[in-house]
């Protein structure tokens, strides 16, 4: 949960509280970020990102806690003397202002000088490939440019630390893409440091330095994306990320040697079983068993290494499995197998020969099995 | 069964109460016939009759109308020509002044009913307490008077009238220029910009001035003029019959018993009273499906013997009753008064478009009161105004 | 999205409306634009009526009374309707803040809107008695003024103490329509202002006005309609009086027809001052186009 | 953004004035109608009665006596007039607002309807006057009832229009779906959907019509017909010396629309909102 | 462009036309449709699917052509003549009638006897599981019970044809899911006429028995999933189906003996060659060459081919190519390769060792390669 902390960070959240008349929405935020860093916020809608964002430009009082930006402790500032900008996933364009207007109000309240305002603007413009737009009002331009102009508003006044609110959520599926791309190179060009909160969680993966999952107000995990990804602390983490998320399977693992013999229950038969090879859960000795949730994603279950003939019996090894649904999604093949008191997915190949109610073979990749806690969810 | 629909106003002269006990009382003698009674102030008095003409069989059968209406009801047909109803021998027992208020063209469209003028009322106590024996013969006397009130410390105002921007503020002109032996028209063209109307103005706007008037004059009504004489915030007072009761009647007045009352004054070498001729009569609309019925209940109103015993708040058209007892009883100085002013009374011009007149003088002089034109101008801009009347 | 039957039902649908209304409105208008041309009287006898022509039109024009009038109506209409608009959305501003009594004031601001307006005028009539008046009491009571004043009796003021009941009975309208466009202004807007370092007074000029100016403008301009037409406060508050000082357009029409009993004179100044009402209303007209064309921005 | 002590005591400061400006006014007129005659003539005034007389409510509140009888008989009139113009036009107004909202009958059409009520009465009033005339309607309840109706009828159109407008029409294609037909889907499936936006507009027409005097003063004449805002300018302007009668029929006839602007006061922002401001 | 025509279909539109005013929204649209088909509309946002169904449904009358329902020409028929059911995307319950006579209400309407309509609805609720529902109002239900209220409501009247427009686009991701699967259900159970509107390409994957492809009012396409999948008739079809789009690279191809030579320029060096040992376009003669438009999705350019060792110089071709940017998104990692002017997409696997700006073996499968018309952007 404790996050490395970074010398002279640019952002330092301690021990951040934030309560709506009894409600805790924020408990004991701890963040810290190195300048240039691209931070990234998730979590399931509710548990606090906008709120967290909100704390940090000072549009919401905090309860308790201390934010410092830039080495200055700014808790009790006004947002206006916190030298932030942030986009808003609803742009917050000002309708009744041209996109000149818009990109230039924070240096116009500022009264910085015509010609200095005209330039700085124009520079912001060039970047964002928008300098025919500036006569517009905000209700001529399509989603993207809007968005661009909100950025060019952010960008423009040159502030420490950037906020971005689930900036794409209103834009459709490909201009989603090519506005992510947009980010990443304004974000590679300028090195600004940004906080970033969205949902869509192939956003979160490629464009962090690094990601905060939250949940309940509560940071549950701060890493690199692949440490998201392939070493979640806990159950509601890998479940979280990626989709179709992990699969979480109940079995039964016992330390037998330099392997885990893993026993997942199926519905029809006997139980499916595995053998680690890796280091496996600390907590259990030589001979101990323990029930516990075995996580696969559903790529790390697949046909894939079968055709390959990867089998190694080690790190890939193949059992057979009743299909229960397949469901071919063009490229590739979902496959549904009834495993752990769960519903798993696989994913096949898109031409693999399978239909539902068939016994196939899959080799299933122990190098990226996680393992948690029952009761608890915790990594083990 | 006949419902007869009356319209009368419910300002001064007979009050609600009077006229729905005659009215009981004809009902009761005239079984069959009821009477829906209506009472609308007199400021929409005219409208009411001119609209409720469109309303047919629902209209009004009984109207109370002004002095000076019947020329423009008349021309307009909205009044039943009554004229042959009337017997002969009443011409000669009613006051000529009362005939006047339904007269137009040598025909009669109703009946008298409410013989009335302005009186002066004053404050005994007070002209006492400031050594004045008599009240003024003149309206200059009136003048110095009430400075010499007024410079007693008294009453701030002495003089309280009823010159909001409407007819009752053209009565008070009318008395004052009957009293300048001035004149409305002369030969159809407008003779009011100079002599005894030119004279009234002036005098209205000087005792403004002096602060001998109550300044909120110019926008009273009659019921304020008796409301602020009867709090005892004046020492004289012009207005209709019917404050001579009230102002006397202790559950309305705090200086009953010190109001006495004279006609209004006359003006040095012209006059030695003045008097409106205020009276108002009763007719029976054009539209009236029940005139006979409708007659019938004009002719029990106006009869000798009701007016008598109802002469309290309004006086009798009828000559013989200013010497009937039950008439003259308890209000002595009234009668006495009313048989000086009565023979004095001025009528206002009986023109077709008085209406329209009467507001532009009304305007014309309301501005002078208020200080917003001199008395040349506005009598010169009022004439020039009814000149170009259509 | 019409199909044949359905266009056939439209006009089933409007047609008790719309034979209500040409009834009502339609067929008196053209009436009333016939009689400007003639010179009808109102009479219980059968007159005989004459085409005239522009005859009244030139009477009415050269008429120094009725342009006078006019410009009084206008007076009361632009200074009513602006207090209106300064005050309602003062008051929006106020009741869109949180603070405790809130949701009481919002509803205690509606009642003067609910009185009727003769009962405003009445009672308005009482407060501003030059005798008995609560305002002269309160005003001499709080030292602000050493003497009782004729507030409707003197018209240097009357038409403005009527212009003040009038803005007491109004300006919830238009406080209620400023509100609820307040309301729907986007909290972003003024967070990123406000991040952008904008104080309250440069967001509310910049973000807040903006953005209501289209209701507002809806709101006003219908108030501006309904003003011009004023003639019950002043029928009973003033009559017209001090000196004609606050007599308007309607009242001058009224008297017209019905104490001078010319209908056909009447008719054009009605037609006129119609005419003027026909002007506001294409302003209006724009006024909700843009609205709408525009959206809330 | 915390508020400082200052803006907290300017906010509620102006709070107040606020609350003061809207009700000093009524509650004066409801203090004036308590009052003793004589408090009210006093100089300066006193504010509070020397005794509560509600002898006036009593007296307009029977049918001995003039004034009651008049009072009386004004508010069944006003009731009548408001009550049935609001009724009738909604019943014309809502098939009308739907040929608008889901016919397409042209925009135009509707700001002709809206301009209509935007003219003057004096533009009407005469010949109005002449027609009812003619067919001895004056002194009518029903003849305010029909020119009511006419008046509130566009107004009522226009918001019911821009309340369907806002309505789901899915849920009436989904009544077509199923069968139904206009009348039927109109009845069972906008009309409940619109309730509000119907309660909406019927309290507002009826306050206009509660509120309306100019046609009454010209069309009406006595008892019979004789609205409560022209009987009201008839009690202020005639031989009444008590203010405290004129005070007490103003606080009795601003009772049932206050009364029903406050029951309703969400309805009336949504129906503004609907109306004006969405156009 | 034609489908094939079904005896006795249950649906056929002819010619159709939809005008509003100057604006052509459907252009001679020709759907035949056998009965007990599942039809998916797709198409981009604005290219007339709800107005081809809603002119199906006869709420919007059409400007010229035919709509024939079980035989019988339908055109000019008011809805309720029509015996179609439709589910509305915002499901359109009737707020103030209970699930019960929501459900009833087209029997209500038909004045179907009050016993009949009571087995009728319960035996409907029944098989939607929602018997406990019955009694309350849809404001007092969950987004997945309205939406099967809504399709109770269709199914009880037994309509010759049912509509669904965009059904499942208010739920979310995980109830989209299961709903989606009721849906399949239920058209399997009752054997139902389905014609289903979607932007969910894996909803039309996964539900169609065949799906069709509008754009800009023309119907691109009409085919079973793998048809459309794998045989896109045009540049468009390609690259709207699939996520991430096909990679349409321009390239030249010679007809060489037995195959075909293809080179995709690069930008870096000399081109990309590959040999196409398939037909190949058929309009290309022996020696010819030609440049045209080379489709090949993300899933045929990857690194899982080398690893498995599939390379065949056949159907599996390998080639080194210079990867621009690298997104590991988790489950996949996306490379992006500058490709016959085009930024190509590759998906490899999760754990690739690879960085931007390397150059690596990318295995081409090119069995599933389409070639396309430059000019038309027509399959060739
Ligand atoms: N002004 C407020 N008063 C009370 N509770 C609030 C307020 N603002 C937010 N909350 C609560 O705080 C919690 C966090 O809200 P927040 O908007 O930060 O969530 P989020 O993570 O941004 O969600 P989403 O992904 O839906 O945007 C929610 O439970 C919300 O109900
Ligand atoms: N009533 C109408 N008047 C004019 N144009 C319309 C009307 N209804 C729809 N259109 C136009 O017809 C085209 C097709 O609209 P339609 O709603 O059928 O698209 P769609 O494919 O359903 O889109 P979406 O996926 O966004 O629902 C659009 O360009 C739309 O603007
Ligand atoms: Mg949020
Ligand atoms: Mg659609």
């Amino acid at each position: 949960m404790n996050a490395a902390m970074p010398q002279d960070p640019i952002l330092q959240i301690s021990r951040l509280q934030k309560r709506y008349g009894d409600v805790n929405v924020l408990k004991d935020i701890d963040i810290s970020m190195a300048p240039g860093e691209f931070l990234v916020l998730v979590g399931p809608s509710g548990c606090g990102k906008s709120t967290l964002l909100s704390c940090i430009s000072g549009l919401t009082d905090i309860s308790s806690g201390t934010i410092c930006i830039a080495g200055k402790d700014r808790t009790n500032d006004e947002p206006a003397d916190r030298d932030i900008a942030m986009v808003f996933q609803s742009y917050a364009l000002f309708p009744n202002m041209s996109v000149e207007r818009n990109i230039g109000f924070g240096l116009e309240v500022r009264k910085v000088e015509e010609a200095e305002k005209k330039r700085k603007v124009a520079e912001v413009a060039d970047l964002l490939k928008i300098e025919h737009l500036l006569h517009r009002r905000p209700a001529e331009l399509s989603g993207g440019q809007r968005q661009r102009v909100a950025m060019g508003r952010a960008l423009v006044r040159e502030p420490k630390l950037f906020l971005f609110d689930e900036p794409l959520s209103n834009l459709d599926a490909k201009l989603r893409v090519t506005m992510r791309t947009e980010i990443k190179r304004i974000h590679q060009t300028t090195g600004a440091s940004i906080v970033y909160v969205t949902h869509d969680q192939i956003e979160a993966m490629t464009l962090a330095s690094r990601i905060v999952v939250m949940k309940d107000g509560v940071v549950q995990q701060i890493g690199t994306p692949q440490e998201i990804y392939n070493k979640p602390v806990n159950a509601f983490v890998a479940d979280f990320m990626g989709a179709p998320s992990m699969n979480l399977m109940t079995g039964t693992a016992t330390r037998e040697g330099d392997h885990l013999r893993l026993q997942i229950p199926t519905p029809e038969g006997p139980p499916l079983e595995l053998f680690d090879y890796g280091p496996g859960p600390e907590t259990l000795s030589a001979g101990g068993t323990a029930e516990l949730t075995i996580g696969l994603r559903p790529e790390a279950m697949t046909d894939l290494g079968l055709r390959s003939g990867g089998i190694d019996g080690r790190s890939l090894q193949s059992a057979d499995c009743l299909l229960d649904v397949v469901e071919p999604a063009g490229a590739d093949t979902y496959a549904v197998i009834q495993l752990g008191g769960t519903e798993a997915v696989a994913r096949l190949s898109a031409d693999a020969p399978v239909t539902a109610g068939q016994r196939v073979p899959i080799a299933f990749d122990l190098s990226k099995i996680s393992y948690f806690d029952i009761a608890s969810g915790n990594r083990l | 069964d006949t419902t007869l629909n009356a319209l009368f106003m419910s300002q001064a002269a007979y009050s609600e109460d009077d006229i729905k006990s005659m009215t009981a009382k004809f009902e009761e003698a005239n079984p069959g016939v009821t009477v829906a009674l209506e009472f609308v102030p007199y400021e929409a008095l005219h409208d009411k009759i001119i609209a409720a003409a469109g309303a047919g069989d629902d209209g009004y059968d009984v109207v109370l109308f002004d002095v000076i209406w019947p020329a423009e009801f008349a021309t307009r047909g909205f009044l039943q020509d009554v004229t042959d109803r009337i017997p002969a021998d009443y011409t000669d027992k009613v006051f000529d002044g009362a005939w006047t208020t339904v007269e137009y063209d040598g025909k009669r469209y109703g009946m008298p009913w409410i013989l009335d003028t302005k009186y002066l009322f004053y404050n005994a106590d007070m002209l006492a307490e400031a050594g004045i024996s008599a009240p003024p013969k003149t309206w200059a006397e009136l003048a110095e008077q009430a400075k010499q009130i007024k410079d007693k410390g008294i009453v701030e105002f002495p003089l309280v009238w009823s010159w909001s921007q409407s007819e009752a503020m053209i009565c008070d002109f009318t008395t004052l220029t009957a009293a300048n032996d001035g004149a409305f028209f002369d030969e159809g063209q407008p003779a009011f910009t100079a002599g005894g109307a030119k004279d009234a103005v002036s005098f209205m706007k000087a005792t403004l001035d002096e602060g001998l008037s109550n300044p909120s004059s110019r926008e009273y009504f009659e019921e304020d003029v008796r409301r602020v004489f009867s709090n005892g915030e004046a020492a004289f007072a012009l207005n209709w019959t019917y404050m001579n009761a009230l102002a006397n009647d202790p559950k309305e007045s705090k200086v009953a018993g010190k109001v006495k009352v004279a006609p209004a004054p006359g003006a040095e070498g012209k006059s030695t009273a003045s008097s409106v001729n205020g009276s108002m009569g009763l007719g029976i609309p054009a539209n009236s499906p029940h005139a006979d019925e409708a007659w019938a209940y004009i002719s029990f109103l106006t009869q000798k013997d009701v007016q008598d015993n109802y002469a309290k708040l309004s006086l009798p058209i009828w000559k013989a009753s200013y010497s009937e007892p039950k008439v003259i009883e308890g209000q002595e100085d009234l009668i006495a008064a009313a048989k000086e002013s009565i023979a004095v009374m001025y009528p206002r011009p009986l023109v077709p478009s008085y209406t329209e007149v009467s507001d532009i003088l009304q305007k014309n002089i309301h501005q002078v009161l208020l200080g917003q034109a001199s008395v040349d101008e506005a009598l010169e801009a009022a004439a020039d105004r009814v000149k170009r009347i259509r | 999205m019409l199909g044949r039957r359905q266009k056939r039902e439209k006009w089933i649908l409007l047609a008790p409306a719309l034979a209500l209304l040409a009834l009502v409105t339609l067929i008196p208008l053209a009436n009333t634009l016939w009689l400007s041309f003639t010179d009808t009287r109102i009479s219980a006898l059968p007159e005989p009526v004459h085409f005239i022509g522009l005859e009244n039109y030139v009477y009415a024009l050269t008429d120094p009374d009725f342009q006078d009038a006019l410009f009084r109506t206008l007076y009361f209409t632009i200074v009513s309707v602006g207090l209106e608009g300064i005050l309602g959305v003062a008051v929006a501003v106020l009741l869109n803040q949180e603070f405790r009594g809130r949701t009481l004031l919002r509803a205690l601001i509606i009642l003067p809107w609910a009185v009727p307006t003769i009962v405003n005028a009445v009672a308005w009539r009482l407060i501003y008695h030059p005798d008995y008046g609560a305002l002269n009491s309160l005003l001499f009571q709080l030292g602000l003024i050493s003497d009782y004043r004729s507030w409707i009796g003197d018209p240097a003021t009357a038409m403005n103490m009527v212009i003040l009941a009038d803005v007491w009975k109004n300006f919830p309208l238009v406080a209620y329509v400023a509100l609820a466009a307040l309301q729907t202004v986007p909290g972003d807007l003024n967070k990123a202002a406000a991040i952008e370092g904008a104080g309250p007074w440069k967001r509310f000029r910049s973000i807040t006005l903006p953005w209501i100016a289209g209701p507002l403008m809806v709101v006003m301009v219908l108030r501006t309609i309904e003003a011009f037409r004023v003639f019950d406060i002043i029928y009973v508050m003033t009559g017209g009086g001090p000196a004609d000082s606050t007599k308007t357009a309607s009242f001058y029409v009224y008297q017209e027809y019905f104490n001078y009993l010319r209908s056909g004179s009447g008719a054009s100044y009605a037609v006129l001052v119609a005419g003027i009402s026909a002007v506001l209303i294409v302003f209006y007209y724009s006024a909700t186009k843009r609205q709408t064309a525009g959206g809330a921005a | 953004m915390k508020r400082s002590l200052v803006q907290s005591i300017l906010l509620y400061g102006c709070a107040l004035l606020l609350a003061a400006f809207t009700t000093g006014p009524l509650l004066w007129l409801a203090v004036m109608s308590i009052s003793a005659p004589t408090d009210l003539t006093e100089v300066p005034l006193r504010w509070i009665p020397s005794e509560l007389d509600f002898s006036r409510y009593t007296s307009l509140l029977s049918l001995e006596g003039g004034n009651g009888e008049r009072f009386l008989s004004a508010l069944r009139n006003s009731l009548l007039t408001a009550g049935g113009a609001t009724v009738i036009a909604l019943l014309l107004a809502i098939p009308a607002a739907y040929a608008f909202s889901r016919r397409q009958a042209s925009m135009v059409l509707l700001f002709a309807f809206l301009a209509t009520i935007m003219m003057p009465p004096i533009t009407y009033v005469l010949p109005l006057y002449s027609t009812f005339s003619s067919f001895g309607m004056l002194n009518h309840t029903v003849t305010l009832i029909i020119v009511y109706t006419a008046m509130l009828l566009p107004f009522a159109t226009w918001l019911m229009k821009a309340n369907i407008d806002v309505l789901p029409v899915e849920v009436e294609q989904a009544a077509f779906m199923e069968g139904a037909g206009t009348a039927y889907t109109i009845r069972q499936v906008v009309l409940p959907l619109a309730l509000p936006a119907i309660a909406a507009t019927a309290m507002l027409s009826f306050l206009v019509a509660w509120d309306e005097f100019f046609y009454a003063l010209i069309f009406t004449n006595d008892l019979s017909a004789k609205t409560l805002p022209v009987a009201i300018a008839d009690f202020s302007a005639g031989r009444v010396t008590d203010y405290g009668v004129i005070a007490s029929v103003g606080v009795l006839a601003t009772l049932p629309p206050a009364i029903l602007a406050i029951a309703f006061q969400k309805f009336i922002v949504s129906g503004l909102v609907a109306g004006s401001v969405k156009g």
